[in-house]
């Protein structure tokens, strides 16, 4: 035993309270540590997420009491995965703000770093929670430190952008209340595992509303169709890098909160239609959308969503192989779209405007960021030998395993423009010539930002000359998410065997 | 095919028949077109004339490799066609490479004298010659067609692209001419444009443009690209015999038969006025092209 | 029209919500059998504590309790983000009528008062209705009284951040210690003592009197931070 | 309808109005801060509603007294009551962090019309 | 290790060394690129061989490289042309823009055509596909012109074919389990109807926008002419080939399977004799020779196309040896215009004259590669044309054959416009200081012009391994009924024996230039262009008598109904109410937090509403 689960929520949470303390000590502390803190997490995670692979899923209970109860964590293949990626994302958000704030004051960064780490706590908390109210105040945790990061630089619309992220979070927070309301009063419990096991006795007319609810309260933060009028502006207004932990955590979270609700909770067998269809116009709006965008972060927002549309379509399938797709899909974007939104940032470092126009030959001075961006627009288009052409691979793959040749065809059109988008930017950024007019001074990236770019990008080659490498994960992963049995059994097993 | 020396023998032979019969030919019709014209013209040796005195005339000047050279790839499609175009039935004559190419080859080997010829006036740098070359070309498009039509469809009617084949099927069948009406109007109407008589002749515009292509040639030049013609107009009118008309069993009877099919451009041409390219173009395209349409539907019925 | 359009929406949507739980089968379907009684039970029997509400807010679901004051520190800390100006001053603040005397005297009075009451709730908070989120509000509510009486009255960010660091890391502190005594994280780990005692129920009362003063600090900060503020 | 029928669906009735009402605030209000206050009301709907689901008739609080161990069956559900005591101080945390955002809007915009505020978008 | 491997490894090795290493310096980086291109290409002749295959899993999927006869007939294209190429390039691109890019990205499009030719999988197959995409896209915009416009329509292109591919690959997969293309050529009769018709139809249009056939061809022109020549010419000569090698095998194993498949042959046929029909005539009106030689490209990718569709053993062998002699000819045009415009600045037809004694070996290959296009005998290009008019006559395609002669002759149009615009007419002083290009240039183009006429005479050195690779197929018998070394034979048992014909005509060729140089040979001299006979003029010195612009007026007069309808401009008007529309679909997103707020109500009792039907 490496550690329990409950660290990965424990330690941030006293590191952000020791921080401000250890602030008035010595000031570099606020950097440093929220990166210690990310590093150990992601140590602790994947070592837990190994030790879960080779044995059996570990389900942490919480002050002594057994499941149906007490709060229980659940660690299991699936959690693991994603726990894994989140922290390892949120470290490398980490890596490259490290010096990226220095420039601002000492009060504004030690903030940023806890909201960081808060963010990521909170995302990590949703996954590996058992409890749905729980997972209800970590949405809260995770939705406060969005709001705040969103709003972090002053001077610029970021405030009307969290205002926005603000209102819909907080309609959503009541929605998934109201879910939580439903549940509770129809089945006397908030613990998944019971309730799932439960299910099947609800009402099904309570059962219609509270998953309504539900999918309302999570939409939000999973950035589905009509709920995701926030996120573009959110995306683009806050701080480069906390774009990419937007994007590589707190989607995430957002979508495993909704499948696993979908999966786990309501335990809907087979195809998902309300899934498919919030998808397919998620992914339609926001795809046509980015077509025409003038700022880059706003594109690479619009692309963000439109990939969260693909990934619940995915889910909404319903099967192994959709599951798969969904993951692996989940795993990519992961890594990628904080790959772009990094070295993005860093190409319209010195503009606050952040339009597409004015990295207009940015290659010339700036080659390896450039270069590092392309291989994102690559990977995220699809293209051979990158990663994100094994997920849509795979992604087609379930869909003609389930015949849905209408939505094959219609993800297929929408990547064209996909295509085009990131190809425009493209050819924006190698080329053109550099204007001084319109192009905006480059900026020289720091040694760590760097380091983060290289690790990405490594990792985005890894995946698409050997896919292998994370496919047996993404297996298993998967297994686990459509075992909702097993989960049941685990988790309520667990608590017959040790009551206080 | 014996020998190479036979082969060599059969060549100079048929290039001299062609020669002959060529000039004759075209003298004969400068002084039917003067008498039509009410003219008297000039003697029907007077190209015979023309040539010797152009061969004997001393060159001065040329305007580099390709003017230079511009009359030999002229000669050298004609010559070629000549050569596998069989000039009698059933092998009468040399047979020399009527086995050796078909229909096909014929057809492009046909155009490789005119894009020389075309290349040697470009380099001349006289605009007047590009300028025909170019009506050349784009009235070549035009007449192409329904030639090729007409081809097309006794080739696939008859199941064969050969030359020769196609001459033995007329010993059994009689004349294509009347068996396919059509490809034959179709052929004919065509050949109004490959003979570049009036109303075709704006590529040489004699009258007005310095002759067009064969501006700027002179002497030795103009003996050559001269003979080249005469050969090759033989070298069409047999093929017209042969094809349409069950080829000829001696010489006399191919004079005959080649001579009245002569006769079709000639006298078409006295009486038109001449057409701008465009108009040729849209001529050819036009009845030319539904003849055509028609053998084919015969070709493909039969 | 957009407010005819709103009130249609709102009709509809008001008729499901009425639809779903005005229903008698809503209320029929009921599950009175769930956790409810076996905290009821487990609370009185296992971690003496005579507010079965604290018990689950401390103990059976203290994660949440966690979370729920990471929200709070996160709502201070954000607030400070948000309102975050360049040159950071304090001073001026935008109350600028002076309260009457009779204001600033009884503020006087009843300051301690309210204070003491605040640690009272606090304190008893695993044996009567309150606890460390009310008594933490309350002693807010005194130091708002304060500033709203004094335009001098001032308190030390850094003091405020200082309690607010130590009781949450207090918090956790506990936690981790009940997953290194008894295996599971925020574990009842110290002895219970007997119902309704003021030292009973564990680490139940500890950790609400951590949370009452991290309350307190957080929401008085709060206030001083948006007090501060030039609109 | 017996009394229980009555409060409950008075507090169930209270609670959907008052979250239609804050809903309506939320939707037609053009000033940020009764948008605010429209999502305090829809708050403040919904842990009515929350706690009612925890009445039992004749309920009495869950609260140990030295004697009353036997009243366990009369306890209303303690657990709503719990949640709703976290639910409110996060949206306390949430308004508070709100209102801050209104001010720095207020700071930018010199305004505090919602359409007026709208530099992003499309 | 397995050759094929090593050769991949070299590519990459090769590709990073020449990117990394060529920033030190430009011979390094010339050295490294001939000799990956040298070494692998040298491998590949001597040390693969068809029996060898490698077999892997990725993801579960099974997949499997080996050299199959037919793609060793497009290996030879791939390779033979890029160490031409790559030669030439050397000297060419001398000078130009991100040359470390050029030459690694030049290494990866040949090793990613390399991939397709092994790959005995559709994955892999995909995968090299969509790297070969990628990588001619960046050269496409590599020259910074026209980025948004001509690259972006590539791109999309591409996408859409690949898309199309892909679509069609992931349906086999699942619904037999396997991508080997084998398997799926074996296990074709178990789809259902339905899918027999879609597998093809989309698997033809992924390989169709590769090749340029006509609804799909509107990308060709701006890519071809704004990439460096120096890749164009493998662009339009190898690249363009994969379309036709993926048609070859649908259109061989596939569609002979379909019930009424037929029909789909029938379409393909038409379609490529209306693209041939087409790019020719818009390669006529062009002014500059990029853009001409890449409408030429599409129309004579259109013949290839029309000889593998039409599908009679015959015909599938004229395509395959047009597209070996397309590689060779239009290679070494795009080479020739490269040279031009190095050496002049431009490539334009208006701006240039009267190049032929500056650069006369330059036109010697300018030549020959012309009359091979225009499928003149004895060279090259005549071969191929004869096999496809004699599979069109022995399949019965009565119009078709009209339409393809008539693009053909038209073709004579442009051929010549190409060779005069450039090398003829008046040679005017501006250009008079123009030299010859380096012989590094020079040679690699003669090389080419050599072996149009090799391959015109002895058509048989390339047959031979196209008829291998059909046996292969099971598509012909073993009797070479269609050619022997010299000759080719068509349906009907008629003939053409190259080797007299050849010797005959250059006999009389070489007869009569003798004749002609030796009559009066002393007194005879060259005058310049302005020494002519005008009308009677004598031009002066500066008087520009160069006619070029309107060349072919009369015959687009002619032509002008069908020129008037422009397939590019439905694509763009297309494209723009594409945009438009999305432009004011994205106004959903008001910027209103209020507006926001309204959605959030209205899903919910969307939701409400609909619950039945969407859960």
């Amino acid at each position: 035993m490496v550690g329990s689960p409950v660290l990965l929520i424990a330690i941030p949470l006293l590191a952000a309270f020791l921080i401000p303390l250890f602030g008035m000590v010595w000031k570099e502390s606020v950097r440093i540590v929220p990166g210690l803190v990310l590093a150990y997490l992601t140590y602790l995670s994947a070592s837990l997420y190994i030790e879960v692979i080779n044995t059996d899923t570990i389900v942490e209970i919480i002050a002594g009491w057994r499941p149906p109860w007490g709060i229980n964590l659940v660690f299991s293949p699936l959690t693991g995965f994603l726990t894994t990626i989140m922290t390892f994302m949120g470290f490398i958000v980490w890596l490259y703000s490290y010096r990226f704030k220095r420039n601002v004051e000492f009060e504004a960064a030690k903030k940023y770093f806890i909201f960081l780490m808060l963010l990521v706590a909170g995302s990590v908390g949703i996954v590996i929670t058992g409890d749905i109210f729980n997972q209800f105040v970590f949405i809260e945790i995770v939705g406060i430190s969005a709001y705040a990061l969103t709003a972090f630089y002053t001077g610029r619309d970021s405030a009307e952008a969290a205002f926005k992220y603000l209102i819909m979070g907080s309609l959503s927070a009541s929605a998934l209340l109201i879910a939580i309301i439903i549940i509770y009063s129809q089945l006397g419990t908030l613990n998944m595992a019971e309730i799932a096991a439960n299910i099947d006795n609800m009402n099904p007319y309570y059962r219609i509303i509270a998953m309504i609810f539900f999918i309302i309260g999570i939409g939000v933060e999973a950035e589905i169709f009509p709920l995701n009028g926030w996120a573009p502006d959110a995306y683009t207004e806050a701080p480069g890098p906390v774009g990419g932990a937007f994007s590589g955590i707190v989607a995430k979270a957002g979508i495993y909160a909704m499948v696993r609700m979908m999966f786990t909770l309501f335990d809907i067998a087979g195809p998902m239609k309300i899934l498919i269809v919030i998808g397919l116009i998620t992914l339609i709006v926001a795809e046509t959308s980015a077509l025409r965008q003038e700022k880059l972060k706003r594109m690479l927002a619009y692309s963000s969503i439109g990939q969260m549309g693909l990934v619940l379509v995915a889910f909404g399938m319903g099967t192994k192989a959709g599951v798969f797709a969904a993951l692996f899909l989940m795993l990519n974007h992961a890594i990628t779209k904080p790959m772009l939104f990094l070295s993005g940032s860093f190409l319209t470092f010195n503009t606050t405007e952040k339009y597409i126009k004015q990295i207009t030959g940015m290659a010339k001075k700036m080659p390896v960021v450039s270069i590092i961006f392309v291989l994102g627009a690559l990977a995220i288009t699809g293209f051979p030998p990158f990663s994100g052409f094994w997920s849509k691979m795979a992604f087609l793959s379930a869909a003609a395993d389930e015949n849905l040749l209408f939505i094959m065809a219609t993800i297929l059109i929408i990547s064209i423009f996909e295509v085009v988008y990131y190809f425009r930017v493209i050819n924006r950024l190698f080329f053109f010539e550099y204007d001084d007019k319109i192009s905006v001074e480059p900026h020289k990236p720091g040694f760590n930002g760097m380091i983060a770019l290289f690790v990405l990008a490594f990792i985005v080659l890894m995946i698409g000359f050997y896919p292998s490498s994370v496919t047996g994960f993404i297996d298993l992963a998967a297994d686990d998410l459509l075992n909702t049995h097993q989960y049941i059994d685990k988790v309520l097993q667990l608590g017959q065997t040790i009551i206080q | 095919m014996e020998s190479v020396g036979y082969y060599i023998l059969g060549v100079i032979v048929t290039i001299i028949v062609a020669f002959m019969v060529g000039m004759t030919y075209m003298g004969l019709s400068r002084k039917i077109t003067a008498r039509v014209q009410n003219r008297k013209g000039p003697p029907f040796y007077q190209n015979f004339i023309d040539a010797f005195k152009l061969a004997s005339k001393e060159t001065a000047i040329h305007h580099g490799f390709m003017h230079h050279a511009g009359p030999a790839f002229l000669m050298v499609a004609s010559i070629m066609s000549v050569l596998i175009i069989p000039v009698l039935n059933d092998g009468k004559w040399f047979p020399n490479l009527n086995f050796d190419g078909d229909l096909i080859f014929l057809l492009y080997i046909m155009v490789f004298g005119p894009l020389g010829m075309a290349l040697g006036a470009g380099q001349t740098g006289n605009p007047n010659s590009a300028i025909g070359v170019t009506r050349g070309l784009s009235q070549m498009v035009g007449f192409e067609i329904p030639w090729v039509m007409a081809l097309v469809a006794l080739m696939m009617q008859y199941q064969t692209t050969s030359l020769v084949d196609l001459m033995a099927v007329q010993q059994t069948t009689g004349w294509l001419m009347f068996s396919s009406p059509f490809a034959f109007l179709a052929a004919v109407l065509a050949m109004l444009g490959m003979f570049r008589y009036s109303p075709f002749d704006i590529v040489g515009a004699p009258t007005e443009l310095a002759s067009g292509p064969v501006s700027e040639n002179g002497g030795k030049y103009l003996f050559t690209m001269m003979s080249s013609g005469s050969i090759f107009a033989f070298a069409k009118l047999t093929l017209y015999v042969d094809l349409f008309m069950g080829g000829a069993d001696n010489l006399i009877e191919l004079l005959i038969k080649t001579f009245t099919i002569y006769l079709i451009p000639m006298l078409y041409g006295m009486v038109s006025p001449r057409y701008r390219t465009e108009q040729a173009i849209r001529y050819f395209w036009g009845w030319p092209l539904f003849f055509g349409f028609l053998a084919l539907v015969h070709a493909m019925v039969f | 029209m957009k407010k005819a359009i709103v009130i249609f929406l709102l009709a509809v949507f008001g008729f499901f919500l009425a639809v779903t739980f005005l229903d008698p089968d809503f209320e029929a379907e009921r599950n009175h059998n769930g956790v409810k009684n076996f905290y009821l039970d487990k609370t009185v029997s296992q971690l003496k504590t005579a507010n079965t509400v604290t018990a689950i807010v401390v103990n059976f679901r203290g994660f949440d309790t966690l979370g729920e004051v990471t929200v709070l520190f996160l709502a201070a800390t954000a607030l400070g983000s948000i309102l975050f100006k360049k040159r950071h001053h304090i001073g001026d603040r935008t109350v600028l009528m002076p309260a009457s005397s009779i204001v600033s005297a009884g503020s006087k009075l009843i300051f301690p008062a309210i204070i003491l009451l605040g640690a009272y709730v606090f304190i008893h908070g695993h044996l009567t209705p309150g606890g460390g989120f009310q008594g933490g509000t309350i002693i807010a509510t005194g130091f708002l009284l304060m500033l709203i009486a004094y335009r001098d009255f001032s308190i030390s960010h850094n003091v405020l951040s200082v309690i607010e660091s130590f009781a949450g890391i207090g918090f956790v502190t506990f936690g981790l210690l009940g997953f290194m005594n008894g295996g599971t994280f925020l574990q009842n780990f110290m002895g219970t003592g007997v119902l309704n005692d003021l030292i009973s129920g564990g680490v139940i009362p500890v950790i609400y009197i951590l949370v009452g003063f991290k309350v307190a600090a957080e929401l008085t900060g709060l206030i001083y931070t948006i007090l501060h503020e030039k609109g | 309808m017996d009394t229980t029928e009555l409060i409950r669906i008075g507090v169930y009735g209270t609670s959907i109005l008052l979250i239609l009402i804050g809903l309506y605030a939320v939707l037609t209000k053009r000033s940020l801060i009764k948008i605010i206050i429209g999502l305090s009301i829809i708050d403040g709907g919904i842990h009515l509603l929350l706690i009612g689901i925890g009445y039992i008739k004749d309920g009495t609080a869950p609260i140990f007294s030295p004697g009353s161990e036997n009243a366990v069956a009369r306890m209303v559900d303690p657990v709503p009551q719990a949640l709703v005591l976290t639910a409110i101080v996060i949206g306390f945390g949430v308004t508070a962090v709100a209102l801050s955002l209104v001010i720095r809007l207020y700071r930018h915009h010199n305004t505090l019309k919602i359409d007026e505020i709208k530099n992003l978008k499309w | 290790m397995e050759t094929i491997l090593t050769i991949f490894i070299i590519f990459i090795a090769g590709a990073t060394g020449t990117y990394f290493l060529g920033k030190l310096s430009g011979i390094l980086r010339s050295v490294i690129f001939i000799t990956t291109l040298l070494v692998t290409s040298w491998l590949f002749f001597t040390a693969v061989s068809p029996d060898v295959i490698i077999e892997f899993e990725i993801m579960g999927i099974l997949m499997s490289w080996g050299l199959t006869p037919l793609a060793y007939v497009f290996a030879i294209i791939v390779f033979g042309l890029a160490i031409i190429i790559g030669i030439y390039a050397i000297k060419a691109m001398e000078g130009q823009r991100s040359l470390n890019f050029f030459f690694a990205n030049f290494l990866l499009s040949v090793m990613a055509m390399f991939g397709i030719l092994i790959s005995n999988d559709l994955i892999s197959f995909f995968i090299f596909w969509e790297i070969m995409s990628w990588s001619s896209y960046f050269m496409v915009v590599l020259n910074h012109k026209d980025v948004q416009r001509s690259g972006i329509t590539y791109i999309i292109f591409c996408v859409i074919g690949a898309y199309a591919m892909m679509m069609a690959i992931m349906i086999i997969y699942s619904y037999s389990g396997s991508v080997m293309i084998g398997d799926f050529i074996s296990n074709f009769h178990a789809f259902s109807l339905g899918m027999k018709w879609l597998l093809p139809i989309l698997l033809l249009i992924g390989f169709a926008s590769k090749a340029a056939l006509m609804p799909l061809h509107v990308w060709a022109p701006g890519a071809y002419s704004n990439s460096p020549m120096s890749y164009t010419a493998l662009f339009s000569g190898a690249l363009s080939k994969m379309g036709v090698y993926g048609m070859v095998i649908v259109m061989i194993m596939i569609v002979q399977q379909i019930p009424d498949g037929y029909w789909i042959k029938e379409v393909i046929a038409w379609l490529g004799g209306i693209t041939s029909a087409i790019g020719t005539l818009w390669a006529i009106k062009q002014d500059d020779a990029k853009r001409m030689l890449a409408y030429s490209s599409v129309a004579q990718l259109g013949y290839i196309i029309v000889g593998v569709a039409i599908g009679t053993p015959l015909a599938m062998m004229s395509g395959l040896f047009l597209a070996v002699m397309h590689g060779i000819f239009k290679s070494t045009l795009f080479m020739v215009v490269g040279a031009i415009e190095r050496q002049t600045g431009t490539s334009n037809f208006t701006e240039v004259t009267g190049l032929i004694r500056k650069m006369p070996w330059t036109f010697l290959a300018a030549l020959m590669s012309i009359i091979a296009l225009a499928g003149i005998p004895p060279l090259g290009g005549f071969i191929g044309k004869w096999m496809l008019y004699e599979s069109l006559m022995g399949s019965n395609h009565y119009l078709l054959i009209i339409v393809i002669f008539f693009s053909s002759t038209a073709a004579f149009l442009y051929c010549y416009k190409f060779l005069f615009g450039f090398f003829l007419g008046q040679e005017e002083k501006e250009w008079s200081h123009v030299k010859e290009a380096p012989a590094m240039m020079v040679v690699p183009m003669i090389i080419m012009a050599i072996l149009t006429f090799v391959l015109g005479v002895f058509p048989g050195l390339i047959l031979k391994p196209i008829n291998d690779g059909m046996q292969f197929l099971g598509y012909v018998s073993t009797d070479n009924r269609f050619w022997e070394m010299s000759t080719i034979f068509n349906d009907w048992g008629n003939q053409v024996v190259m080797e007299p014909i050849v010797y005959t005509i250059f006999a009389i060729f070489l007869f009569f230039l003798i004749f002609l140089t030796l009559k009066g040979y002393k007194n005879t001299r060259y005058v310049t262009t302005k020494d002519i006979s005008s009308s009677g003029e004598i031009p002066r010195e500066d008087e520009n008598l160069t006619f070029i612009t309107g060349f072919m007026q009369p015959f687009f007069r002619a032509v002008a109904p069908v020129m008037k309808r422009q397939i590019d401009k439905y694509y763009t008007s297309f494209g723009k109410g594409l945009e438009a529309l999305f432009d004011f679909t994205r106004r959903i997103y008001t910027g209103n937090g209020q507006t926001y707020a309204l959605y959030f109500v209205i899903f919910v009792i969307l939701l409400l509403m609909f619950r039945d039907s969407l859960f």
